[in-house]
């Protein structure tokens, strides 16, 4: 079972990543994706705002997706929400598994999926007092179209009809 | 029907959530309520002005433009997501 | 330039992480691969034997590899030597680089070659007193070979001939 | 000529290294090199027994069977390496 976060807090990579072999000897391989909050054009913060009610719903339909397709010992996610600082993590991902290969792809597909299928958006502020939305990379909807389309079934009670989650199409024509 | 605005759409709207009760003969779909609130007020046109930069999502999933609404669901309307 | 080290002592995850991103607004995505020891078929140790004139230099060379072939700001891989408890790390990867794809593929690549390429033997020792040195696989020897051949040239004064490293084929005949 | 050995070849030899004086005639490359230490002991002898399991470095660099060896070079004589 995935362990998923929302929150504003920093988080502490060390004892996510202990608590991903603590009482263990099964796992082999973790790995692991920081996603850090970049200075770039002077930028001073970057804001993120997400959908609460949402949110969490997403990231374990996304790590049970992951945990489908990949034999994992352990999975990770944490995302923070509010201002965060230039160098200051934004993003967590940890995976765990008794073999490098699954822990690696999982961490990628994660971090890919996560991109174009959770319930956040970036605002940045910068030191002259303007701000922007970030805008979604095509480049980030093709890494997630890489890895293909769902294959985890929907957990039972997740909401009634069994639409695939996706992020591609716009929500009018 | 309780809608949603998040990131510019909250902005250029000046709401984060309002309730909405769209005629149900008329409002069907997701494509439905956007034209319908659409006409709400001028903020409202501004940030549906694009519809291909919005997204929606029904009851918390992701939703297309032909997914049902009814009374009673919450809508929420957002631009393409950016975390990670 | 990479840091590259192999040790007996267990290294600092935290801290070898913040060294890669400490004083920068660049870094936007760190990649890390931790290889841990399993406990398989009642293991007690796991014992790793060197090649001490040549392992840094290999090392040095798979990392400055990763370096040409993705724009990285920062790179460390930590081996351990010596005995080594089930559960405890043996080796970590950390990529740094502005964007995440740079980062995920040369931690990959990083600890593919490193397994294939860099003067490491395993020797398993077991609760009953049996030792087994561990094999080579041959799916290491695939995986490591999905990234083609070396593309960085020698570092100056690193050995005569400039023979390309490499591992797949035999001593003799 | 310095020789190593690590791992099972060591264990098998009994030696972690040695130092070895080949004719540079007859002894010019990775393979020949074999040949002359195989037969130095029943330890060499095993330890080379089977060449596809064992790999060289010539002066720290990864070998082949063709690569020259001459005095005053290290060669090191191990199985396909393990890290990671």
């Amino acid at each position: 079972m995935a362990t998923v976060r929302v929150q504003e807090a920093l988080f502490d990579l060390a004892a996510e990543t202990a608590a991903l072999t603590a009482g263990r000897t099964d796992v082999g391989a973790v790995a692991s994706f920081l996603g850090v909050c970049r200075a770039d054009d002077g930028l001073a913060a970057m804001v993120l705002e997400h959908y609460p009610a949402m949110t969490e719903r997403a990231l374990r339909r996304i790590a049970a997706e992951a945990e489908a397709r990949w034999p994992l010992t352990g999975c990770t996610v944490i995302h923070r929400v509010g201002r965060i600082l230039p160098g200051e993590p934004i993003v967590l991902v940890l995976t765990a598994s008794t073999h490098r290969a699954a822990a690696l792809e999982s961490c990628a597909f994660l971090i890919d999926w996560l991109k174009t299928r959770a319930p956040f958006w970036k605002c940045e502020e910068f030191a002259d007092g303007t701000r922007r939305w970030v805008e979604a990379r095509a480049d980030d909807e093709a890494a997630a179209a890489r890895w293909g389309e769902q294959v985890a079934a929907d957990a039972p009670g997740e909401g009634a009809p069994a639409r695939r989650q996706r992020e591609a199409e716009p929500a009018a024509e | 029907m309780r809608v949603l605005y998040f990131a510019w759409l909250r902005q250029k709207i000046g709401l984060a959530e309002e309730e909405a009760a769209p005629p149900p003969d008329e409002v069907r779909d997701v494509a439905g309520l956007i034209r319908w609130l659409a006409a709400r007020s001028p903020g409202h046109a501004a940030a549906f002005a694009e519809p291909r930069l919005v997204r929606a999502a029904v009851n918390q999933e992701f939703a297309t433009p032909d997914t049902p609404v009814a009374p009673g669901d919450e809508v929420a309307f957002f631009p393409p997501v950016t975390g990670g």
